[in-house]
């Protein structure tokens, strides 16, 4: 068992009043909270061993680049990765899927198919258009059953020899899916086609193997995994990101420029231009650790807890209607009420101090799914407690009553 | 017809009797929950301002620089303040809208609804109607 | 007068002994150190605040979100651009350069041609290279002359209306040259083309009125001006910020999103796909407080002073040979030793507590042209003085000694 | 010729004698200033391994399975630590090579040179002296 009240006290935020109730923080899809430990790697950065990375022979500098790649090898140990070359800092997962979609704009050409998702995120679809706009490529949409799994028979379906790459999300940050990604991969892998993970909201939640899996890319972000903002990470096998053109143009990623022919440096300093968000990145380590330390399985399973728990109280508001019943599901709880407008709700839950995530959460295509405007939405970290799912359910029902 | 500088004064004295949060709301629902503020055939797209939450329908109409507004949202909250918006500067002169100074939001304390985030389309409301007094005002 | 003793009191980093002596920290060019006023405005932040920014509808959420905003505006002030949504926040110089050069991708062709100098950073001629690459375009360059300047006669006959863009620096990185951007932007417009300059190394030195200059794009980063890691602006002018195409796909920098049609949120969010860095950008509002409260003529003032100082002091030194004489510098001393390897200096003065950088400066074409491997570099930041100044000469000494 | 494990015990005693970082530097200055330890006609470009500020030569002779390496450098302090490097690399068995902890670079404090940072070349150096190695341990 864990003790839910320790790790509280680690997490300075959540011990404050919000419109005068104590605040109840259910916005951890969005972004989580950082524990001590994290906010107190950035500050410790700044005031002993700031300096810039990889060039400088100076102490300072040598001190912040070995902690910036003892980073680099935590992630590589978080997502067991081959390589710590193969570990690619970004500013988010968004940054990460841009870099993969911009460099598939010179390797795709008309006739080729991209397959995503009905569920995805608008960072996991947006990039993808604007690559099939330049490449000439199709994308193709794997539609989604109406409790929110995905169409499987359909990806199947979908899948030919014309499937160059396939890029969908692992745990949906609408629905709480959690899709079948060994699945997807091998049924990928089967057409020769690579396959590119969103695990924006999977990392937080589950262990991700990267070789267990044979994934080609996968992308997240390490301030809803309890670290800082701006930072992201691209994992992609070695050889793939060695066919993958550069991304970005500048310092770090060359080995050498002229006005004749500049060359690329070798992975990942090849997609690393410019002066990267060091202090994040260092500190990140920090909230990798806090992870492991508790055990990814542990959070999981508390998670889960909540899930149910916050399922079954739901039910007992009149007019509930899930948005989101997938067989797997993580980390979350979307839902509408008959009659009300999920922003008025969430107005109305802020006031009582409450915060939870109204709206289409990046994924209208899903909102147009189910034809609503948007859903309310509930996501959960190992900080959260019965109790607040409890003010929570409270809250909701006296909002009921104001607006009904 | 009161001036804007006027109705925000009374605004603010009406807010002042609410003791809390909730009567506030349970107020500016009821405002919400109020007939339909626009002619159904000025609710279309090119009328819609979107939030990225809720989503508001704004309708103007110039009757010789006295500007009259007419408005709905799809949420009951934002309907309620879209019609304390339109109470303020509807039916007033042109260059009176264009250059009020809202300063009763603040005061009543729904500040957080005109916000930054883009959340319920208010912000961008207002801006559209200071916009529209604006070309107008010179005329 | 400043009182730097009362400044550097409150730059926590300063106050550390490595290698057993006191540190001196001349490697500012690189990125400066950071106050105790920031470090904590990010403590603050992930302590009070935190949350993900403009479609919460909770407390947090519009705090954060009306706190980065308030960074937005507080930019807005610190260059004179005309409206807040011409600022875009990036990840630095680089991303806001990148930004750029990609966007022109598909709006230059064949026979268009970009002028960029021989004194760029690699972050200002590989985005170039690259857009070159895909447009067609050709990429032109002003040569400099031998003290440092760039040679304005040249410049004006690459002019033609077939250029599109010119890409120039503010200040040179190695060498400390003050541009006569005014000049360059005048000439520019003359043509009818567009400008971008890179002020990575102006805007912690010296005042910056993008509208003063009627310059078309400026960039810089929050690190080299006691700001965070991980945060850069891109100025641009409405009108051509609207003209641009948008750079990363991805949640926030959209309007709509559907399979069949995306459409493109206005400026300042098309340039803002994906959770930026929040904390970054709050906590370099409190570096902008920090500077415009000094006044960056103050600044400039005492760095000049310290260029002055340690000018004259390394001419003491045998067989000093100064890269970089232009007429107006900024903030730095670029030199090498007869005979010494740069990074032989660096080693040694490492040792003894010195922080300067060596090497290209990520400016290899300026390497090419002065035909050295590398320089030594000095470059100074409000907190420096020159008894620091003198401490590194006379580790210069003892290095030339040992390596005689 | 001792073997990797003697050799490197040898160096820490060595610089177990040096009182501080002058002493030793100045011996690793005079090792860099030695005489070329490679022969000109390997001093080519597809032998020159490219830190952001020096450069290193390295070339590789196999003769029957020992290995001997000869390098330079263009900064001295590198070249000097290039000689360390080569006196316990050079003309030992490909397996032994191969297999080799260097502990000895963080005992006797030169841990710095072999830092992360692309500055100098010899973490690269060290990795091509072992990837050698190991194509011709097996063979
Ligand atoms: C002149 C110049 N341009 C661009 C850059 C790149 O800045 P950043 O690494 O912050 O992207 C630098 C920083 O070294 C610079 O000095
Ligand atoms: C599934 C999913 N993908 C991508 C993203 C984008 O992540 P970021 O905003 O950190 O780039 C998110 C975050 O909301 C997400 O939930």
């Amino acid at each position: 068992m864990i003790d839910v009240g320790k790790i509280r006290a680690q997490f300075p935020l959540l011990h404050q009043k919000v419109n005068g109730e104590n605040l109840v923080y259910f916005d951890n899809g969005a972004s989580t909270q950082k524990p001590q430990v994290v906010i107190d790697a950035i500050a410790q950065y700044y005031s002993n061993n700031n300096a810039n990375i990889h060039r400088g022979v100076h102490y300072l500098s040598q001190k912040a680049t070995d902690k910036f790649e003892e980073t680099r090898d935590t992630v590589q140990a978080f997502i067991n990765a081959n390589k710590s070359c193969e570990i690619i800092f970004t500013k988010g997962t968004t940054d990460s899927i841009n870099l993969v979609a911009n460099g598939y704009r010179s390797m795709l050409n008309k006739g080729d198919d991209i397959i995503i998702s009905e569920m995805e995120h608008h960072s996991n679809i947006v990039p993808w258009q604007m690559c099939c706009e330049v490449s000439g490529a199709t994308l193709k949409v794997i539609p989604i059953l109406d409790n929110g799994d995905l169409d499987m028979d359909a990806f199947e379906n979908l899948l030919s020899e014309k499937t160059k790459l396939v890029a969908v999300t692992h745990i949906s940050n609408a629905l709480g899916t959690i899709n079948p990604v060994e699945k997807l991969i091998t049924l990928t892998h089967k057409v020769g086609a690579k396959i590119l993970i969103d695990g924006a909201q999977a990392t937080p939640h589950t262990l991700v193997d990267v070789q267990g899996l044979d994934v080609d890319f996968y992308c997240f972000s390490a301030h809803k995994m309890y670290g800082p903002t701006g930072v992201g990470v691209l994992y992609g096998k070695e050889a793939l990101l060695n066919e993958l053109p550069p991304y970005q143009g500048g310092g770090e990623m060359i080995k050498e420029v002229s006005f004749e022919k500049t060359t690329y440096a070798d992975l990942p300093h090849k997609f690393e231009a410019g002066t990267p968000n060091i202090a994040g990145v260092i500190a990140f380590k920090a909230a990798m650790d806090f992870i492991t330390d508790l055990g990814i399985s542990t959070i999981a399973k508390h998670e889960d807890t909540l899930v149910q728990y916050a399922t079954k109280q739901l039910l007992t508001i009149s007019g509930m209607q899930f948005i989101g019943e997938a067989k797997k599901r993580a980390a979350l709880v979307s839902f509408n009420i008959e009659g009300l407008h999920p922003y008025d709700i969430g107005v109305l839950l802020d006031k009582m101090g409450i915060a939870i995530r109204t709206g289409h959460h990046c994924a209208q295509p899903i909102m147009e799914h189910y034809k609503v405007s948007g859903t309310a939405r509930m996501s959960f970290a190992i900080y959260n407690t019965k109790e607040e799912i409890d003010s929570c359910i409270t809250a909701i029902k006296k909002a009921q009553t104001m607006l009904a | 017809m009161g001036t804007i500088v006027a109705i925000q004064a009374e605004l603010v004295e009406e807010f002042d009797m609410f003791e809390d949060w909730m009567e506030k709301y349970e107020y500016i629902i009821d405002l919400g929950k109020s007939l339909p503020m626009i002619d159904d055939k000025h609710k279309i797209e090119d009328n819609l301002i979107k939030g990225c939450q809720s989503r508001v329908w704004l309708h103007a109409d110039n009757d010789n620089g006295i500007i009259t507004y007419t408005a709905d949202s799809d949420a009951i909250i934002t309907k309620g303040i879209v019609a304390i918006l339109i109470r303020v500067l509807s039916k007033q002169k042109a260059a009176e809208i264009a250059k009020a100074d809202l300063v009763f939001i603040d005061k009543i304390g729904l500040k957080e609804q005109l916000s930054q985030t883009r959340a319920n389309g208010l912000l961008s409301m207002v801006k559209e109607m200071k916009l529209y007094a604006l070309a107008l005002k010179d005329r």
